[in-house]
């Protein structure tokens, strides 16, 4: 074993500029093109630098680009700010270049889909670059800033190759990779020459610990100063323990049914998807079983991403008597049998709420038999769509713009899942992706919401929230996006 | 004794093969990788992209030859999740888990050796009573909660022992202690059951007859026989550990190949399951050829043929 | 003593006392079970869990599925702000954990039992088939139960029920299905010992047929030892359940299961502890009467207590 | 292939059984690829020739090979070589159903009454057994059958729906003796049927074997190391020593002309049950113990032990061969001839 | 009283089992002679094992000395502390036991296991002890004893097995040797060897032995005085010629008459009828009566006593009690 090189957890107290973070799982790659998800993004965001990056208020801010320009409506232009790898090299367009065209055309990359829009990437010379897309692309800047867009630095790569980039991998960012023992931590350490402000901590620990009682424990006796995904069973523990503050943020995730209108399943009629809609009290939820974290919300898209509709925000239909009166309406007035498909640990709390709402359900005389899956078979069934007329899903928005939740909405992707079909989402949507007016893509995307709130292909329940457990002297505001920049935290 | 070794190595062949054909159907069965790779918004073409980039199209015999030609070069493929050789990352985690399999059998050895010899001397005593029913109750506990339970005793509430993590010694105990007591109270039971036996012996009685006192008569003459099962046992339970580790190293987030297994299988990760299986596999078969050398050194009657 | 007047003759009257029907009967059960007092412990313990979980329906004050925000993390009765009417407690989703366990006991046996008559079933079938016949029967088989001891059962349990959904039936099948190797080899072994006795041998001289000294001779003589592992299988099933629950792969609500409440309730331990305190001390009192009723069991069919208890006459 | 022995064996007719050439070997090592490497020879080359109605005793020490003969007399156990004719007809070359009638005609008695009747059948059945599986017997007949039997061994009618273990040995041993003689067999192999007998019941058991053979004329190889024992029922007596016979002839002329050293050395050292008659000082005692039978020796195999060995003894292999009528000896320098 | 070694008084041994309690040795008394063999004879179950080991306070658990002396060099074993027994056991008195094979500690060296007897009672160090071991098993015949010190027991023969208990039992020159059904296991041409051999060591040394057998042919060849047990109780003690000639009690009459004779010509073996009883099923009365040709109505509702007649032998039975009590 190694076990004399590792630090112990508890150390962190003793030397204040040592940061530890625990998250609930492991990072998944370290490679940040193929990584796509949260608690790896918490890292790779502070390794490595992108052309552009959120702010705390979450507006787009450069990062990596000093100045940049809209050529015509497919082209632009960047210039590079003076930047070096943690190699002690230069950050060039050849390094940009590189970097996006691996995404743009590895397949077997987890972001590769996102970046399928980008046509060609020319270098200028060596600080600027030429990014050609593919038709007009208003979210352009909103996927420079997202983890796929990381710079790598080229000639290390092309040297070591993927597996040897794996093992020591090198970017820009404020901190540097020291080691990386899977399914326990990562460790970083200040990059000294960073472009930016100076990072603050001499060192960082990201680890990885699944179990939420062994997370809070560590929290609670000091072992870690920040913990997430803190369910709510244990808020009461974290809140009356001194020496610890729980934190509420709100992310992009929205859980929601996705319901058949295909033809053929009872759900096909409009009636009996309001009346499911009519049926569940999505305060109730938030305030029992989530002990009043996350919003009940009637859209994907909600409040601070681009597009949203406050209309649809932190509201609710609930009416159980119109319910059964729909249901009398549609021709059932004895109830209906259906199956409701929902997962079990991969989102906070999501069996309690499936079966929460079954009992709703049950109350306007819907009959749901419930299927409850663990994450790998729950997306088996999801993504073979062999789901039947309900199905329990949380969708996060990993661009922070309306696109990318409202595609769902059009008939190609909806074949198979929803089948929803509504030729005004579909002229909407198809105009608001080329729309350069921001303005006027921000209505298109507000309508469509509008008339998905109607139609009922999907019923909202609400934006999920995340809970933080903060060591006391530890300064930290939550983000939508649920990054977490190290030197965003300060200790007291 | 060679030719024993060398019969004993040689069926580890049969067996690895069988082994690992069952993991390959059922891994392959157990669905697509892709679809837990990509987040739920990904769309279908993307997600086609992805499997025949990783070659999950082609049908399943190809596959199988595919894997058993790169098994033959040591070859486990490369792990979808972390896009690294598989084998490696298997053997990156076995430390870990070997580290916290031993220390517990430390644990359980050191527990059960005392307990059950002390209650064995004596036999319906009321500690023989008590030792009894306490290592009834360590087996019935679920390892799991026996985990959390001293996580929350030991660690948060009276801060004794880290809560998790791997590092140094300290660390170890209580995911020690954890996955240790099941096996404590076979061995228990198990040693106070020889032991008892053994006491009936005659060549017990031939001891006493030449004079030997009782420490000398159960330390000596007695527990060196008695070893020899407990030895089988230990070589039986390091399937029980591993099994145990599975859940022991969640509690713990303690990184060993338990935990990579149960992401791996959620995952459909196929190389590193088939890497896990047969790495762990292998594992509990030396083990268990090395308790039978010694349970042969320990016994002279057994004979290498 | 009776019948001493006639002791002359050849046909000795036997000095033993009568107890001829009564050897296996009724009586002499229980009689030994009487004489054990972790036995009787164990036997009480066991009828009454399968009472509860055969009447469970009946027994239960609430529906254990029925969700009530208002009731929810009630403490049991006799802590500040229990109730009565919820006699150990709610969960977090006011449900009661009383009639929880009623019904859970059924999963958690149902599991228990059947899994493990399936493995006995398979373990005793291959066990006796490699015992007796020998030879390259042999040889194949248990190469084939080498191969699945070398997995530990969980993580071939794990995999498999990554491909189907787990489900009561799926559970009792898979656990069966791995298990019946351990079975194997303790049948095998005993059939191999029990072969070479000369009663085994007296039937083949007298020109029985392997079927009839198989059914004969050589089950009846293993049976005891197995119905003992079997016993404590069923035991070790139960926990299994419970690991398989926290691994996410046991039974799937709204089915209950005592595992399943451990798990659910694990989360709970530091704040509202009787959640998952309850359904565990409901398995390790069930576990803890099977082993006694097993040990008891143990020592009663060894045919060496057997034979010297009862002595030689 | 021993002529001279087959004919002077054979007195009248056909005997009932003739064993030809058997032989034994159990492997107890193999070699990687599953090839004998060391082998026991249980048995080694035996001829027996068995009149109908005789009482053949075999004698010699433990693990000479006497159970093993025995059994493989039944098939119990495949002989490695050799032929065992029954009746005239070859035991080892039956088909299943000749088999299954020649077994209704050779029955089986063993030596440990605790292990050869199972534990969980009650007398009847065990007794039953026999005339079940040849289908001799059914219902009301099979019930009588069962009850004559127990009678014709001494035990009480009310016994019968017993289990063994409430038995005393000598009461289970009579069991497995009624087991036997079910079938009305012509032959009877006892493999030491007293050995593990208290002593008051050897008796007992002897007297019945001895009644029940004039009763049912009955034909009984009766194996046993009680040297007494053996003389006392049988007719003819064979010497066994590491699977082979070295003497065999009728049991006065074996006692008065031994003429083979071992059997000699066996005779003297059985004790005396007279203490006038102690004689420690004057006799032969076999000094060594028994050699390794994985490697015995090359010629004779009592060489290493035989006070009279000389060159030739450890060398060549004496042939089992008549030195009188019906006295049969495997020595280069017999004793008393 | 000086010239008895042991004195074995009114000796009760009982277990007490689940079952009840069994009376296994019921009122023994004997006594040893310095350099004497004394041979106690008697079936399977009928307490000769448990009389032996009470006299070394070897019983186990259920089993307890329930009443009764044992004297040796005039002093109580019976009252003597486990400490204190233990410098007599294997020193003073040794024991052999009938079964070589599990006898012998099977994860020791046979050299291992002399030697231990041999440090335990007297004050050498390991190459000593080991020079006396080979010694010891040179003197019971052992070939190659250098060798075989460094034997396991199972690589041994059930006669080379035997020796090394008797050297094992030998090595601290005891006064009193107990063998406890020491050839049984064995074939006869082995016995005839350990037989001569305690024989010789016994005369060499002076040893009084106690030999356990249920071999009366054993019995006529070793001994000088002869105890014979039925259940539990001495029915006849008496010198050895005197014994076989004259046997008083029905039991040892029937014994002797049952026993086949090699050197007798063909004629009917008598045999006692009925089966030997086991201590707990033991009848009121004679023990006995049930298969005794003899029985009278006396005999069944009335024990008799263990009655010694002027030359030192004594029978217990009610036909010689009546008998004396007629010669009187
Ligand atoms: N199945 C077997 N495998 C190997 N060796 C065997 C087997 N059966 C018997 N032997 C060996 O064959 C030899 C003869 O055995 P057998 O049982 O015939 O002797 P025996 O004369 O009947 O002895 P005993 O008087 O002790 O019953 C012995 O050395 C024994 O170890
Ligand atoms: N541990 C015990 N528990 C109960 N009863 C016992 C125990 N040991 C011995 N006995 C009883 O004591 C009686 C005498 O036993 P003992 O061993 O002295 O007989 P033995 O004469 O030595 O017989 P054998 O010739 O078979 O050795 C037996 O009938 C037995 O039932
Ligand atoms: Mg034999
Ligand atoms: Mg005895």
């Amino acid at each position: 074993g190694c076990s004399n090189e590792g630090e112990t957890a508890g150390g962190s107290e003793d030397d204040s500029n040592t940061l530890v973070l625990a998250q609930a799982a492991d990072i998944p790659s370290i490679d940040p093109q193929n990584s796509l998800s949260t608690t790896g993004d918490r890292v790779h965001r502070n390794m490595f630098s992108r052309l552009f990056m959120w702010d705390n208020e979450l507006a787009l801010q450069e990062d990596l680009v000093d100045t940049y320009e809209q050529i015509d409506e497919e082209t632009w232009e960047f210039t590079l700010k003076d930047a070096t790898f943690h190699n002690g090299e230069t950050v060039t367009a050849e390094d940009v270049k590189f970097s996006l065209e691996r995404v743009m055309t590895d397949e077997t990359l987890k972001e590769y889909p996102y970046f399928k829009q980008l046509k060609e990437v020319n270098v200028k010379d060596e600080k600027t670059v030429e990014i050609v897309t593919d038709g007009p692309m208003p979210t352009l800047l909103n996927l420079l800033a997202k983890s796929g867009s990381d710079v790598l630095p080229k000639a290390y790569f092309e040297e070591v190759g993927v597996e040897g980039f794996q093992e020591k991998p090198i970017g820009s960012g404020p901190y540097q990779f020291v080691e990386w023992i899977r399914d326990d931590r990562v460790t970083l350490e200040p990059y000294e020459d960073y472009y930016g402000d100076t990072p603050k901590w001499e060192k960082v620990e990201v680890r990885a610990i699944p179990e939420s009682s062994t997370r809070v424990g560590e929290l609670l006796t000091g072992g870690v100063d920040l913990a997430t995904d803190i369910p709510p069973n244990e808020w009461e523990r974290v809140e009356s323990e001194s020496g610890v503050n729980l934190v509420n943020g709100e992310t992009t995730r929205v859980s929601l049914l996705m319901v058949r209108t295909t033809e053929g399943y009872v759900t096909s009629d409009p009636k009996v998807r309001e009346a499911i809609d009519l049926a569940i009290d999505q305060q109730a939820i938030v305030d029992s079983v989530l002990q009043g974290t996350g919003i009940p919300i009637r859209t994907r898209v909600p409040e601070d991403v681009f597009g949203s509709n406050p209309d649809l925000i932190n509201t609710r239909v609930y009416d159980v008597e119109r319910a059964k009166e729909l249901l009398a309406e549609a021709g059932h007035p004895d109830g209906i049998d259906i199956t409701f498909t929902a997962s079990r640990g991969r989102y906070p709390l999501d069996s309690e709420v499936a079966q929460l709402i079954v009992s709703m359900l049950g109350e306007a005389g819907i009959n749901a038999e419930l299927k409850l899956l663990e994450s790998s078979a729950f997306l088996d069934e999801y993504n073979s769509k062999s789901n039947e007329e309900l199905i329990m899903i949380g969708l996060a928005d990993g661009l922070l713009d309306a696109s990318y939740s409202l595609v769902h909405y059009t008939e190609e992707r909806a074949a198979g899942q929803t089948d929803y079909k509504n030729e005004e989402v579909e002229e909407l949507f198809n105009a608001a992706g080329q729309n350069l007016d921001e303005e006027e893509r921000k209505e298109q995307y507000q309508l469509i919401q509008e008339i998905v709130a109607e139609e009922r292909p999907h019923i909202f329940l609400y934006q999920n929230a995340v809970n933080y457990g903060v060591s006391e002297g530890i300064s930290f505001t939550p983000r939508l996006d649920e990054a977490i920049r190290f030197d965003d935290l300060t200790k007291e | 004794m060679k030719k024993y070794l060398v019969k004993r190595l040689l069926q580890i062949i049969p067996v690895l093969f069988i082994i690992s054909f069952v993991v390959f159907v059922l891994v392959y069965m157990a669905g697509d990788p892709v679809a837990l790779m990509l987040p739920e918004d990904a769309s279908e073409s993307d997600r086609e992209a992805m499997r025949a980039a990783l070659g999950l199209n082609d049908p399943f015999y190809i596959q199988y030859f595919r894997f058993v030609g790169d098994l033959l070069q040591g070859n486990f493929g490369t792990s979808f999740r972390y896009n690294e050789a598989a084998l490696p990352l298997v053997l990156e985690r076995l430390p870990a888990t070997l580290e916290l399999a031993a220390a517990s059998m430390v644990v359980a050895t050191f527990m059960a050796i005392p307990l059950g010899i002390y209650s064995a001397r004596k036999q319906n005593s009321l500690v023989d009573l008590f030792i009894t029913g306490g290592s009834v109750l360590g087996k019935a506990m679920p390892n799991f909660w026996l985990g959390i339970l001293l996580i929350l005793l030991f660690a948060v509430n009276t801060q004794i022992f880290p809560v998790s993590g791997r590092g140094t010694i300290i660390h170890m105990i209580l995911p020690a202690i954890t996955l240790g007591t099941g096996v404590a109270a076979e061995m228990t039971r198990l040693i106070r059951s020889n032991m008892l036996e053994i006491l009936n012996q005659d060549y017990i009685r031939t001891a006493r007859s030449k004079g030997v006192s009782s420490n000398i008569l159960v330390y000596k003459h007695a527990f060196r026989n008695s070893l020899i099962p407990v030895v089988t046992i230990m070589g039986l339970q390091i399937s029980h550990l591993v099994s145990g580790a599975l859940i022991t190293e969640s509690v713990f987030s303690w990184p060993g190949i338990g935990l990579l297994l149960v992401q791996a299988v959620n995952g459909r990760d196929m190389a590193v399951v088939q890497a896990a299986v047969f790495v762990i596999a292998l594992l509990v078969i030396i083990i268990n050829l090395i308790t039978d050398l010694i349970y042969r050194l320990l016994d002279p009657r057994i004979n290498y043929s | 003593m009776q019948g001493n007047a006639q002791a002359k003759t050849v046909t000795t009257v036997p000095t033993v006392r009568k107890k001829t029907k009564a050897s296996g009967g009724f009586k002499r059960w229980c009689r030994l079970l009487w004489q054990s007092k972790t036995g009787t412990v164990g036997f009480v313990i066991v009828s009454l869990v399968v009472l509860i979980a055969v009447f469970a329906d009946l027994l239960v004050p609430h529906d254990p599925a029925e969700n009530n925000l208002s009731n929810m993390l009630l403490p049991p009765f006799w802590m500040e702000g229990g109730s009565t009417e919820y006699l150990l407690g709610t969960d977090n989703l006011g449900r009661d954990i009383f009639s929880r366990i009623l019904v859970g006991s059924r999963v958690s046996l149902l599991v228990g039992i059947f899994s493990v008559v399936l493995a006995g079933v398979i373990g005793l079938l291959v066990g006796v088939a490699a015992g007796f016949y020998g030879k390259w029967v042999d040889t194949i088989l248990m190469r084939i139960v080498d191969s699945f001891l070398a997995i530990p059962s969980i993580l071939f349990i794990l995999v498999v029920l990554a491909v189907f959904e787990p489900s009561i039936m799926t559970l009792i099948v898979v656990i069966g299905l791995t298990n019946w190797v351990s079975y194997a080899r303790v049948v095998r072994s005993e059939v191999l010992s029990v072969k070479e006795r000369d009663f085994v041998r007296a039937s083949f001289s007298i020109g029985t047929n392997k079927a009839t000294i198989i059914r004969k001779h050589i089950v009846p003589n293993i049976i005891s030892s197995f119905i003992v592992i079997s016993a404590l299988s069923v035991a070790t099933t139960i926990i299994l359940e419970a690991s398989l629950s926290f691994l996410g792969l046991g039974i799937q609500p709204p089915d209950v299961s005592w595992g399943a409440m451990l798990t659910d309730g694990r989360n709970y331990l530091a704040t509202n502890w009787w959640i998952a305190t309850f359904p565990g001390i409901a398995i390790t009192i069930t576990v803890l009467g099977i082993i006694f009723l097993g040990d008891w069991l143990r020592d009663v069919l060894d045919p060496r207590n057997y034979f010297s208890k009862k002595g030689g006459a | 292939m021993n002529q001279q022995l087959e004919n002077k064996q054979r007195t009248q007719s056909s005997p009932l059984l003739e064993v030809k050439e058997l032989s034994k070997h159990f492997v107890v090592s193999t070699n990687l690829f599953g090839k004998p490497k060391e082998s026991v020879k249980a048995v080694n080359g035996v001829n027996l020739v068995l009149e109908k109605g005789e009482t053949l005793g075999i004698v010699g020490e433990s693990g000479c090979g006497k159970s093993t003969m025995g059994n493989t007399i039944l098939r119990l156990i495949e002989p490695t070589e050799g032929s065992i004719l029954f009746e005239g007809q070859d035991v080892l070359n039956m088909t299943p159903t000749q088999l299954q009638k020649m077994r209704k005609e050779v029955q089986m008695i063993f030596q440990d009454p605790f292990s050869s009747l199972n534990p969980r059948m009650r007398v009847f059945d065990i007794i039953a057994e026999p005339l079940r599986t040849h289908k001799a017997a059914k219902g009301k007949a099979l019930h009588d059958r069962v009850y004559e039997l127990l009678d014709l061994v001494g035990l009480d009618q009310s016994q019968a729906d017993r289990f063994p273990h409430q038995f005393s040995g000598g009461q289970r041993q009579r069991i497995g003796i009624a087991r036997a003689i079910a079938l009305k067999p012509k032959l009877i192999v006892c493999d030491e049927p007293v050995s593990a007998l208290d002593v008051s019941i050897q008796a007992q058991i002897l007297n019945l074997l001895l009644e029940l053979k004039e009763k049912l004329q009955l034909t009984l190889i009766f194996i046993g190391h009680g040297i007494p024992a053996v003389k006392y029922i049988s007719d003819r007596i064979a010497v066994m020593y590491m699977g082979e016979i070295v003497e065999m002839a009728n049991k006065e002329e074996l006692f008065s002309h031994t003429h083979h050293p071992y059997t000699q050395g066996l005779i003297s050292a059985v004790p005396i049950p007279d203490p006038s008659l102690r004689q420690f000082s004057e006799d032969v005692i076999l000094e060594k113990d028994l050699p390794d039978q994985r490697n015995l020796p090359k010629g004779c195999s009592f060489s290493s032990r035989c006070p009279f060995a000389t060159e030739k003894c450890k060398v060549e292999k004496p042939k089992l061969e008549a030195k009188e009528e019906g006295h049969f000896v495997a020595c280069h320098y017999p004793l008393h001839v | 009283m000086s010239d008895n070694l042991l004195e074995v008084k009114n000796l009760h041994t009982h277990f007490f089992t689940e079952n009840g309690v069994i009376p296994s040795v019921n009122g023994v008394s004997f006594s040893v002679k310095k350099g004497e063999i004394i041979g106690i004879v008697g079936e399977s179950g009928c307490g000769k094992s448990v009389t032996s080991l009470s006299i070394l306070q070897l019983i186990n658990k259920p089993g307890k000395i329930v009443d009764g002396e044992i004297r040796f060099h005039d002093q109580d074993l019976t009252t003597f502390s486990e400490k204190e027994i233990r410098k007599i056991r294997g020193n003073k008195i040794s024991m052999i036991f009938q079964e070589p094979l599990t006898s012998l500690n099977p994860v020791f060296t046979i050299g291992h296991q002399i030697s231990e007897a041999i440090r335990l009672h007297q004050d050498v160090d390991k190459k000593e002890a080991k020079q006396r071991s080979i010694s010891l098993l040179r003197k019971v015949g052992m070939a190659n004893p250098e060798r075989q010190y460094h034997a396991f027991p199972h690589l041994l023969s059930g006669g080379m097995r035997q020796r090394v208990m008797i050297a094992m039992a030998l090595s601290c020159n005891p006064e009193l040797l107990i063998a406890d059904e020491p050839t049984t296991a064995l074939d006869v041409t082995i016995q005839k060897q350990i037989l001569k051999l305690m024989k010789n060591l016994s005369n060499e040394l002076n040893t009084s032995i106690i030999l356990i057998t249920h071999d009366l042919g054993v019995i006529a060849e070793m001994v000088d005085r002869v105890v014979v047990m039925y259940g539990g109780e001495i029915v006849e003690e008496n010198d050895v010629f005197n014994l076989f000639k004259n046997p008083k009690h029905p039991y040892t009459k029937g014994l002797l008459n049952s026993t086949p004779k090699i050197h007798q010509l063909k004629e009917k073996l008598q045999s006692i009828d009925g089966n030997v009883p086991t201590p707990d099923q033991l009848p009121t009365g004679c023990n006995f009566q049930d298969r005794c040709p003899f029985a009278m109505e006396k005999c069944r509702e009335q024990s008799p006593n263990l009655v010694t007649s002027e030359n030192g032998s004594s029978v217990r039975c009610w036909l010689h009690q009546e008998k004396e009590v007629v010669n009187v």
